[in-house]
């Protein structure tokens, strides 16, 4: 047993992190470090800089394209990706479409969607959840009704996010009402976004960003072709893509850059004639979320590295203290980021504002921020399974309660 | 000991509930933010016409003559609508500044014009760089041309943009930091070399930037030099009133919550036939129970008139009300 | 509205303090300071002491000798008791027995008991807990079998209080195992301790200290006579009995006595060259604990007082508020006086050690003590309806979900 | 990175979690605490026979060459039994003093001496005043009688009362919380000037308050008035020894936990099929897993060359281990 990296990972973190510094953008690189979003661009930017040298596809096999990294290095790319901050490589493309058609996937479908995917050429979105399939998702509605050689989809999906990005959607639809189980019933289409019949409708989040959509589905044609795996087995391939290997769902690099700019920021605030970086209770508060992410981190590689062993492809149940443990960092860390910039956090900071006119801002644009990631994030504990979910797996899977 | 309303106080409860019921529904709220300042002035002459904008002042200044209590309870109506308007601007804050500090001749200027609707008032005490510091002002003010003469920056000013008259504080002696030398001026909004920038919070509210360079004014609040005493009674108040909004928002958010998790359902059931929901609601009641006990204590002690047992005690109520809301309003957003 | 006492009732609380200050025994004040638990006769002698001055029945109406005291004057008759410290009155007799008897008891039990138990010359324990009777204490199994003018008991009951010290016990027993529903076959029984068959077993706590017993119940004859309230009806008693009003459940004199001792204790502990009392991380450790007593104080009051008013007899479901925030800031008392201790919270400060030996303790007493209390007082979120069951009932009843 | 275990490091847990199994369940454990020192001198002779009481030792001391890691399972399985033996006293404190402390000499003499059983030590450094304070040592060294005289008095010292050895921290120079002038040294138990009081700490374990009055000794553990250094190198290894025992114990609670949460049975229904149970036990489940991360952590530190980031680690551990120690114990009493 020894938790210190070997000489073969502090060499492949230094060439990540190396790389990372030669290679991504400055301007993408400072928003993020004020607290923003990556927008489409700085994602697509960053991931074909990535797909270039063959980094992008972490999650996938060696042969269709994978760096064939160990979970380890995988945790320290996405730790140090995250850690820059840059932009994370698409999820829907690279963590769920990918390894789900590497598994299901005809080698048309493959050798037409995998490299789009790699290289982001391709915006791919999630067309789970719906109005009344949330945590629930096996009760979803949207119909799919097979006409000649393809099917016609009906229905509406919510949450949807960047759907007013994407160009595909892989989209879970019930192809048959009237199946024994629900679960029974559900087929996985990829739709093309541009199909005639789809509206997308923003919803805006309370931090005012658009990344989440209602996606309607008006006598939607989508070629027979376009399903992945059998009808009506849709939900083994959406079990797949939800269970499938869980790697950096505790998103601990971002969390730990979010402390690190918290740190500093704190030291360019005054408070009784002092730094808020001198203030004891708020150093022992700083403290008690370095230690959580020391902890994190340690369970973090003893998951991954278990996982990886055991490779029977079945989820890992022990992933659920991954998500749990870290979105209450990650929130954590938000609440921290907004209590430093104190006063400076109420306003909010528009960009067009700035541009619009020549004053000087409201604050810095940090502290400001922080309240949007705050308000965004408390959706942390909501997306990817709630954190109620996580422990109701958790009861199940390793309590056998 | 006693936590009975008087007869007028649940008239007043009641008139400001039916008021919010009928005309601040969510949607009403959205439209009235979109309205040119970011909130409605048809709801403002409404608080008027009901004697809430001169609630807390003596009837010879046109108010009603009603304490913390009074203020209390609208502002628990009002944070159950998260209202726009500048109540606690110009009512709680400003109004304080001038009960307590105000000449009678300033006071007859300018409470009644609060009470019928036709001023609105803001603090502008905190500066960019004082955080939570209320000794650190950088403002100065100077004698001259006959009045005083104020130059520096305040921040975040809640409804600054829209306020006729500031309450400023401003360096009259000492150096930054100081606890004396510090006085509270009042001063015309639109006078030569007041600059505002307003702009949005994110609960919807609107606040200001306000810089003041060769700014005329002769009236001032309370003692030169010993504004500091004032300006804690004006936080103070702020800070029951607030406490007391936030007990409103509490009361909205475990409404809402409960109710939806009553309706919404997933595995075939309402959310809230699982037992973790039904004590996390729990918690959430407890919480803000503990809150409204602490708003009522905040409330209680703005007129104590022993300054340590005061801002202990509202201190206290601060640190309740604070770790209440969090927990209720993150545990909604969760359920 | 008005949370300051009234001229009246401050003049109350003065003479409350003051005949607490000249009449409790100063052997028992110190024991009770440095942390120990009143022993039987120091409680013996406390009730007297204030039974003769009429205010040990508080809970009774004024007509069956109570003193008549607002909802208000109750509360802080608690708290100035409870921070003397002062040993409570026995809740057995005074809390539970006494309304009992008073609402169901008949004119000969009234006469015969009541007395005796405001002076505590009866001690009285409560026979309700059965090893598979504890959150659900309908399910007791204790049978009471008619045999003439007599009941024969068989049965167990646990975790019975004081039955070691006890004269008298109120007894749930089942009379009719035939019952359509099982709280309809329930019966209260007042049973002498000295009636032969009942053996009376000790449970040793963590503390190492000796509350709780194991009562057995061997072919026990109890007379009729000592039923309280018609046969099979026990249920209507046990329930009036345990929803009574729950002045007091709060413990708060109790918490608040705690701290301020932690505080005194505090100033004699050094730490890199200061008294912890001095500790920013300490103080603000206190300054938590007393803004949630200060919350917890008034809404005490409130719900006290609201249910002054209410007076239809039915619980309060609020007081579960009562109960849930009390235990848990009782039991974070408990947890910083053990801390004030630190090291020396570790050895156990056994009293007969002392006597046995003129060696210098180990320790002060009040850091010793700590760790019992810390131990012996996790009981606290659990006796009297676990926390969890009181949310239980915040759901039913206030929820109503 | 890498967590699997050696072949060596399987069988040594295997062995003995085996004889925690046989030798020590809960009513074996109340006998053992009835014995005349409060714990098994069979049982310790079972620890030297399986070369437990010699692993961290060199083997040409009679030791096994054993590093934490080794350390950590040991303790994990003696935490998930509570064992009552002077294993950390002796093994991990008074060891660690020796390993780092002590000449070719003295560990020839000492070492194998306690991996074979026959010889108790333990670390009184501790005093009544110091608290947690590490560098508050009165006790007093002087030359004398060809060697060291030491005075003063030592405060819960664990298993201070069965120790053949103790190793004694004493101010050789310097005033009381000067980190420089501590000294270790190595005293006979039974000394001239030594008086023990033995009793019972809460977890059951033995301790002792020592006093000195005019002990001799000669034998020196690390270098004179540098000795602080080496009482954090021991009490760091101690830390990480209790963390260990800390995730047994840990474990130990949460299954015996989830167990009765299976058989306890209220409403009709074992306790375990309610929601609020069931997260609670996922909870602990949680907090338990991170502390063993931390309990790991603090092992891979003990041998950390740099002293700060040594003293970092093992002290986020440190408090780690304690929160979740503190979580799980009163959930699973509240269970």
């Amino acid at each position: 047993m020894d938790l210190r990296f070997t000489p073969e990972e502090v060499a492949f973190r230094d060439e990540v992190r190396a790389f990372i510094r030669d290679n991504l953008p400055v301007d993408i690189r400072e928003r993020m470090r004020l607290g923003y979003s990556p927008r489409k661009q700085d994602t697509v930017t960053w991931q074909r800089i990535l797909n270039k040298k063959g980094w992008a596809t972490m999650s996938w096999p060696k042969e269709h394209g994978g760096p064939g990294w160990t979970a380890v290095q995988k945790m320290i790319f996405l730790e140090e990706n995250q850690m820059a901050p840059a932009p994370e490589v698409s999820s829907f493309n690279i963590t769920m479409l990918g390894p789900v058609l590497i598994q299901f996937g005809t080698d048309e479908q493959k050798k037409r969607y995998l490299p789009r995917a790699a290289n982001l050429d391709d915006w791919w979105c999630q067309g789970f959840s719906e109005p009344g399939a949330g945590s629930d998702l096996a009760s979803l509605k949207t119909a799919a009704k097979r006409d000649g050689d393809h099917y016609v989809v009906n229905g509406q999906k919510i949450w949807t996010s960047t759907a007013h990005h994407a160009d595909w959607c892989f989209l879970l639809v019930r192809t048959n009402p009237n199946a024994a189980k629900r679960q029974e019933g559900i087929s996985f289409l990829l739709v093309d976004m541009k199909t005639p019949g789809i509206t997308v409708r923003p919803i805006i989040s309370i931090d005012g960003s658009h990344h989440l959509n209602e996606v309607f589905f008006d006598d939607v044609r989508v070629p027979v072709e376009n399903r992945v795996y059998e009808e009506n087995k849709g939900w083994d391939v959406a079990k797949f893509l939800l269970g499938n290997e869980r790697t950096g769902i505790a998103r601990l690099g971002k969390s730990k850059e979010r402390v690190a700019s918290a740190k500093e920021m704190a030291r360019t605030v005054r408070e009784h004639g002092k730094s808020l970086i001198e203030d004891q209770a708020f150093r022992a508060r700083v403290a008690q979320l370095e230690i959580d992410m020391k902890a994190l981190e340690i369970t973090q590689y003893r998951v991954v590295s278990a996982y990886e062993k055991q490779r029977d492809g079945r989820p890992d149940p022990l992933s659920s203290v991954l998500k749990v443990k870290g979105t209450e960092l990650l929130q954590a860390t938000t609440e921290l980021a907004m209590d430093v910039g104190g006063p400076m956090s109420m306003p909010i900071w528009a960009e067009e504002l700035a541009t619009l006119s020549n004053e000087p801002d409201v604050g810095p644009e940090w502290a400001t921020q922080a309240t949007g990631s705050y308000l965004f994030l408390r959706a942390a504990s909501i997306y990817g399974g709630t954190n109620e979910i996580q422990k109701n797996i958790l009861t199940k899977a390793v309590l056998r309660l | 000991m006693d936590f009975s309303l008087s007869d007028e106080q649940r008239l007043l409860k009641d008139s400001v509930d039916r008021l919010m019921a009928d005309r601040y529904a969510f949607d009403q709220r959205k439209a009235y933010f979109k309205e040119a300042g970011g909130w409605s002035t048809a709801l403002w002459s409404q608080y008027a016409e009901l004697g809430l904008l001169g609630l807390p002042f003596a009837e010879e200044y046109g108010g009603f003559g009603g304490g913390a209590v009074d203020v209390m309870l609208v502002m628990e109506a009002f944070g159950r609508a998260l209202i726009l308007e500048p109540y606690l601007a110009t009512v709680v804050l400003g109004g304080t500044a001038l009960r307590l500090g105000g000449s009678d001749a300033v006071k007859s200027r300018v409470l009644p014009a609060i009470a019928d609707g036709s001023m609105k008032l803001a603090f502008a005490h905190g500066e960019r760089q004082a955080r939570y510091d209320v000794t650190d002002v950088m403002t100065t003010a100077r004698k001259g041309g006959g009045g005083w003469v104020l130059d520096g920056a305040k921040s975040v000013v809640t409804h600054g943009d829209c306020a006729d008259m500031l309450v400023v504080s401003a360096r009259t002696s000492g150096e930054r930091d100081d606890a004396s030398g510090i006085t509270l001026f009042l001063v015309d909004a639109k006078a030569n070399g007041v600059a505002r920038r307003g702009y949005t919070l994110r609960d919807e509210q609107r606040a200001a930037e306000i810089s003041l360079s060769g700014v005329q004014t002769d009236t001032v609040l309370g003692e030169v030099g010993n504004g500091l005493a004032l300006v804690e009674r004006v936080m103070e108040a702020g800070i029951a009133a607030m406490a007391a909004e936030s007990v409103g928002c509490m009361e909205a958010l475990h409404a809402m919550t409960l109710e939806y998790s009553r309706t919404r359902e997933q595995f075939g059931k309402p959310i809230g036939s699982n037992q973790v929901v039904q004590h996390r609601l729990a918690e959430m009641l407890m919480s803000m129970e503990q809150g409204r006990s602490m708003a009522m204590l905040a409330a209680m002690m703005v007129d104590e008139p022993d300054a340590g047992e005061r801002a202990h005690n509202i201190a206290m109520a601060k640190v309740g009300i604070g770790q209440a809301g969090r927990f209720v309003s993150q545990n909604a957003v969760q359920l």
